[in-house]
């Protein structure tokens, strides 16, 4: 990583560090929110972005990290460090008797299996008693936005320094091979499935810490807002805007499609959902590997617009 | 007799999502793109039924031709000026491309359909007979026999026809394919438009079975993802029999577990199948 | 032939089929230390089955391979790349968004004995043998802009950044002029030099001959000779093998 | 400050220059309704209702606060059924908008998240668009509600059903998994007991399912004599839809908790609705006087007058919501929010709605009462006593005119 670049990011980390201080309530929600979002997708770039596999059911991973705060904080009494705690063990649990079959699957075959993952686990959620079953669980109130924001914003950098160091390694470069040719990668030598299982475990690891920290935060948790698939959906998008298997891109993309959906929904309300569907296919047609690509382009940016058209038109 | 009614029920519904996942099937396969926005055609094609009966009075029934038509050009159009512009990109630009264009449609829909729920509700809509000693509703009768007619018919296009042979040469080879003379993009916007001319028809027929709304798209989007795994890519049929395996495992699933699990057992079901016969999966793609 | 010592690599009676149609029938050989084996064939033969079978894609119906003495028919690809075995492949592998120079380090990373643990020292072997086989003027580009001849040197530097026992050559001089050919030749006899056994599977006769210390054929996945380069190319069988159903 | 709020203050100011005429001696009322999004057909029972109460209120005079007259205002934003974005809205409204108390969002799981940013912001939220029992078992003091008890929606169906003759003796229930249609189930569980009755068939479904055919071959196998049913609009209308198709006849009755008294359920299914019972907490009647509508039918007319569609009790709820807080700030004498607050849990007056006290845990008791669709009309039956004359038994499909 060039130093320039490096000095730019630890300074605006400093200056978010210090965001409570001068911003309203809805700009701290705002960005309590987006932080966390960013987390997701820099933890989804991980396996998805590094090694291709496309998973759609990370929303496990966070919908476990809820229960698990939520759970031992409503229904134990324990503190919140502890939640997190058990939150993070059982999605790593998770991440390991699942991925081991799971990840053997390619290609889209990966994605519809992982697909299938939330809806399975949030049905057996809506039938434990412990975890409140379909009714949910609340969750003490805390009127504690900074603490909130610093939380979100302290796993957004470790997850991003993570996926910095991982970009620098020899797992990253084994995921990286495993992306361009698992065959290939096989025969040089790449435990493949040592690798991918790691890259899951990392994941389901920072994406269950958000959303115990998302739980504690909005104090109520039920099956539906922990298992959201949507939310999947919505990781997936923001790391690919942004440009997946990049360091700063998955972080990048969140913070602008947060704003845009948000500046949406604030000034033209009722269409702010059609505006977002158009961004996405515009953004797919013209920049398909993201803003880090278009960042790094050498033409100008109509020209190279079109040789992403060209390239991948009939 | 329980059992009987409850696998029968099954099985006729069962057909009626083999139709749904019957166009995302000859997409994926032909075109290799997973169309996020299928359910969302399968809704336009309902809205198309519905307003035919309700406006026009054209019998929901045979109104279907004229659902299958209008989607047949959306989706033409739909392949011919937009999808074909990133069909060669990655396969999750073109998940997220047809995401986008769901969530386009569905945000129309609301806008001229409004946000209210409909049904098509012809005279024989409860309509049923009894047949040794189980009930039989006759709509979802006429659907499985649609299901059965629209798959036969998809399977002869591509089996016995010019277009078919067209259709299937680009499915294997795209150079080869032009250097016999086929145009690529006009196969690509064909082979769309029939999908969602299909989505077309199991809309209406699920509007006259079910309810529609601007949003029941993506959740039908997950059934046929689903059953055009099961059924595989490449034969109508066994797409047809991937939806009757989905309805009747949905069914014993709700009568023996409980209906809370139906679409835990429906994705279970894929799982088991994906992990276990892999080489099934993967031959289709 | 040198059958004092444990051979580096020996197949006894390896059979495989795909969906009821054999593609080695019944195939035992052996490769000493140091050894070159040319294994040639027409297409279809099984040369490349044969191969897979040693690096691991595909596992054997009937039969064993032992390397070093040790069966490793139980191993999976990444783990006999550990023990030393490397491989090109016929239908070039390269990671196709990778620079030359990553592609390479890939290889040093993760060869054999597990690899290099540092990034930087892999990058430097990985510097040495891009030089070896000739492409440092392409070190940074990406592997997908090399054009064919490149993309063989990549290829053969891939697999010796594994610093193999064993190496594998499916078809590395396809498609080369004779100038190039001649200066792969050369590559593959300093590699040997350097102490690694060779299986080479080349069509270009004049490499097999000049490279090989032993020649085995292969025709409808069974062995129909095997021995001394100019005999076996010599062999009636073989020429009408070749004749026969080469050149259609 | 105006760096620190650059552009939730901008948007904010836009907002409240849209919806108030007069910036001055306004006491503004926010709310992020479902304006667009899945749930938004419900979600316009709200907007509407909130604007006419408030239309009608200002008409009148405005409210006099400790000698001071007020005009209300509203803030309206658009959740499009988002819950994480609502309670954004939520914070918005209060920290940026500046609004002086809230009103509510539709259904239970926006208004659980919602209430508790009013919860934390110590601002007064009343609220008819959440029934869930556990809005209120948080032991929150800032969230009032005025959509009766899940767990009781059955209990005046099942008081007419013991009485009636014949009477059920076996009873299917069937219920969706959300939170608050499970809470029905729990409730109506116990009620079934009370009045004598055995449960044959006890079903949850999950939400949004659109196929009963195994649940309802079910019930056909067991003979039952009454089905109970809780869920959601396009459920109920599936269910009866496929009950007709499979042929499925209990022997004296069948109900929902929703759909039969909207408008849209009935038109979508013409004459398969009736006989249909359901429940309500509210229709129009004459016996419903209220301060600033005169009574609940003359708001009936006010209301489809002004937005051609009939309300119900949603709208009805909302305008109940609206109306608390006006009396409570003629009461309290004061905006203070602790004082407002405390003037709530006091208030007693007579609605377009209902009669409004809000019990020790905010929520109002109410009972339901039964209806039935009638010749395509909805026609109130039964509360604690009978209203109307009912069909009943219902008769099966097949012997229908």
């Amino acid at each position: 990583m060039q130093r320039s670049v490096l000095v730019l990011v630890i300074m605006s980390v400093i200056m978010l560090a210090f965001l409570p201080w001068i911003a309203s309530d809805v700009m701290l929600q705002f960005a309590i929110n987006t932080l966390l979002l960013a987390t997701l997708a820099q933890s989804w770039n991980i396996l998805g972005g590094f090694a291709g596999y496309v998973s759609f059911g990370n929303s496990v991973f966070y919908g476990l990290g809820t229960y698990g705060t939520a759970i031992a904080m409503a229904q134990f009494g324990l503190p919140f460090w502890v939640g997190l705690m058990l939150g993070a063990l059982l999605a790593v649990i998770c991440a390991l008797i699942v991925g081991l079959p799971i990840l053997r699957l390619r290609g889209p075959y990966f994605a519809i299996a992982t697909l299938g993952l939330s809806g399975v686990m949030g049905a057996i959620v809506s039938n434990m008693d412990i975890a409140g079953a379909n009714i949910g669980l609340i969750l003490p109130l805390t009127r504690a936005d900074p603490m909130f924001y610093e939380l979100s914003l302290g796993l957004l950098v470790v997850t991003t320094v993570c996926v910095a160091w991982l970009s620098m390694s020899r797992f990253g470069m084994a995921l990286i091979a495993i992306r361009e040719d698992e065959d290939a990668a096989g025969t040089m030598g790449v435990n493949t499935t040592r690798y991918k299982v790691a890259a899951l475990v990392l994941a389901s690891l920072f994406t269950s810490i958000a959303g115990g920290i998302h739980a504690y935060w909005i104090t109520f948790v039920d099956p539906a807002s922990a298992f959201d698939p949507t939310l999947n959906v919505r990781m997936v998008i923001m790391a690919v805007f942004g440009g997946s298997g990049t360091v700063f891109g998955p972080v990048i993309g969140s913070f602008l499609l947060s704003t845009i959906y948000e500046l949406l929904a604030f000034w033209i309300s009722t269409a702010a959902a059609l505006l977002f569907g158009v961004v996405i296919v515009l953004a797919v047609l013209f920049m398909p590997k993201g803003i880090a690509d278009l960042a790094l382009a050498k033409e100008p940016g109509w020209r190279y617009f079109l040789r992403n058209v060209r390239e991948h038109r009939l | 007799m329980l059992l009987a009614q409850v696998l029968l029920n099954g099985v006729l519904l069962g057909a009626l999502y083999g139709l749904m996942a019957l166009g995302m099937a000859l997409v994926w396969g032909v075109l290799n793109i997973v169309n996020l926005a299928h359910g969302a055609l399968i809704m336009l094609g309902g809205y198309v039924v519905y307003y035919c009966y309700t406006l026009l009075g054209i019998d929901p029934l045979l109104a279907l031709p004229v659902a299958m038509a209008s989607m047949f050009a959306t989706g033409y159009l739909l392949q011919r000026f937009l999808l074909n512009l990133i069909v060669r990109g990655a396969l999750l630009n073109t998940l997220l491309i047809t995401f986008g264009l769901d969530v386009v449609i569905t945000y129309l829909g609301q806008v001229v359909f409004t946000a209210d729920f409909r049904t098509i509700n012809p005279s024989y809509s409860g309509a049923n007979f009894m047949l040794l000693g189980l009930t039989v509703p006759v709509l979802r009768l006429i659907a499985f026999g649609i299901a059965l007619l629209l798959s036969s018919a998809l399977w002869f296009l591509l089996n016995k026809s010019g277009l078919g042979r067209a259709i299937r040469a680009t499915a294997q080879n795209l150079v080869a394919a032009r250097l016999y003379g086929v145009d690529p993009r006009q196969v690509y916007a064909v082979t769309f438009g029939i999908g969602a001319a299909l989505a077309g028809a199991a809309g209406g027929l699920y509007g006259m079975i079910s309810h529609l709304t601007p949003y029941i798209g993506s959740s039908l989007t997950a059934k046929s993802f689903v059953i055009a795994i099961l059924g595989g890519l490449a034969n109508p049929f066994k797409v047809i029999l991937g939806g009757i395996v989905v309805g009747v495992a949905e069914s014993l699933a709700a009568l023996y577990i409980g209906p809370t699990y139906t679409d835990v057992v429906s994705f279970l079901l894929l799982v088991v199948i994906l992990v276990v016969r892999p080489a099934h999966a993967l031959r289709a793609a | 032939m040198s059958a004092t010592a444990v051979p580096v690599l020996e197949g006894r009676r390896l059979t495989k089929r795909f969906q009821g149609l054999v593609s080695i029938d019944d195939v035992s050989f052996s490769l000493a230390e140091n050894e070159v084996l040319g294994l040639i064939g027409p297409n279809g033969a099984g040369k490349t089955t044969l191969v897979n079978m040693i690096s691991g894609t595909i596992r054997a119906d009937h039969g064993s391979i032992f390397f070093k003495g040790q069966p490793i028919d139980h191993l999976r690809p990444f783990q006999r790349a550990h023990l030393g075995i490397s491989r090109t492949f016929q239908v070039m592998k390269p990671f196709p968004g990778l620079s030359v120079l990553d592609n390479v380090v890939v290889g040093a990373l993760f060869g054999t004995g597990g690899g290099e643990t540092s990034i930087a020292r892999a990058r430097e072997s990985a510097r040495e043998w891009i030089e070896f086989t000739g492409l440092t003027h392409r070190i940074g580009q990406s592997a997908e802009a090399l054009g064919g001849p490149d993309r063989k040197r990549l290829e053969f530097a891939k697999a010796l950044a594994l610093n193999p026992k064993l190496l594998l050559l499916d078809e590395v001089m396809a498609g080369l002029n004779l100038v190039e050919v001649d200066e792969v030749v050369g590559l593959v006899r300093k590699v040997r030099e350097r102490g690694v056994s060779i299986l080479i599977i080349e069509h270009v006769m004049k490499a097999i001959r000049h490279l090989s210390d032993r020649v085995m054929v292969l025709h409808h996945g069974e062995k129909i000779a095997e021995g001394e380069p100019s005999a076996v190319l010599s062999d009636p069988r073989v020429v009408a093998a070749y004749l026969g159903t080469r050149r259609t | 400050m105006s760096r620190k709020h650059s552009f939730a203050c901008a948007i904010g100011t836009l907002l409240a220059t849209a919806g108030l005429a007069h910036a001055q001696d306004v006491i503004k009322l926010g709310a992020a309704v479902q304006l667009t999004g899945s749930e938004a057909n419900t979600g316009r029972y709200y907007r509407d209702a909130y604007r006419l109460t408030i239309d009608k209120i200002n008409a009148a005079g405005g409210v006099n606060v400790g000698g001071k007259t007020y005009h209300l205002g509203l803030t309206l934003l658009d959740n499009q059924s988002d819950v994480n974005l609502g309670v954004r809205q939520y914070v918005q409204l209060i920290t940026s908008d500046k609004v002086n108390f809230l009103l509510g969002p539709f259904a239970s799981n926006h208004a659980l998240n919602d209430s508790s940013i009013a919860e934390k912001y110590q601002v007064p939220m009343v609220q008819g668009g959440g029934a869930s029992t556990q809005i209120y078992s948080r032991g929150y003091k800032y969230v009032f509600g005025t959509l009766p008890p899940a767990d009781d929606y059955y209990a005046s169906t099942l008081d007419m059903l013991a009485k009636a003759d014949p009477k059920p003796r076996t009873v299917a229930l069937v219920a969706a998994d959300d939170s608050f249609d499970v809470s029905v189930a729990k409730g109506t569980r116990n009620h079934v007991k009370d009045a004598g009755m055995t449960l044959a068939v006890d079903q949850t479904y999950r939400e949004g399912n659109a196929d009963f055919s195994t649940i309802l071959a079910e019930i056909k196998s067991k003979n039952v004599d009454a089905i109970l049913w809780s869920g959601h609009e396009t459920e109920a209308l599936n269910f009866l839809r496929q009950m007709k198709g499979l042929n499925v006849n209990p022997t004296n009755y069948y109900g929902f908790t929703v759909g039969v008294p909207t408008e849209d359920f009935r038109k979508a299914l013409g004459k398969d609705a009736d006989f249909a019972f359901g429940m309500t907490s509210w229709l129009a009647d004459a016996s419903l006087k209220d301060r600033w509508f005169g009574d609940a039918i003359a708001f009936a007319k006010d209301y489809a007058d002004k937005y051609q569609y009939a309300p119900d009790y949603h709208a009805a709820s909302a305008v109940a919501d609206v109306e608390t807080f006006a009396m409570a700030f003629e009461q309290a004498g004061s905006l203070d929010p602790k004082a407002v607050r405390d003037a709530i849990a006091k208030v007693e007056f007579d609605s377009v709605y209902a009669h409004i006290k809000y019990g020790p845990n905010g929520q109002i008791v109410l009972p339901q009462i039964v209806i039935q669709i009638q010749d395509g009309k909805v026609v109130p039956v039964y509360t604690d006593r009978v209203l109307n004359k009912a069909y009943y038994p219902i008769p099966p499909w097949n012997r229908r005119p």
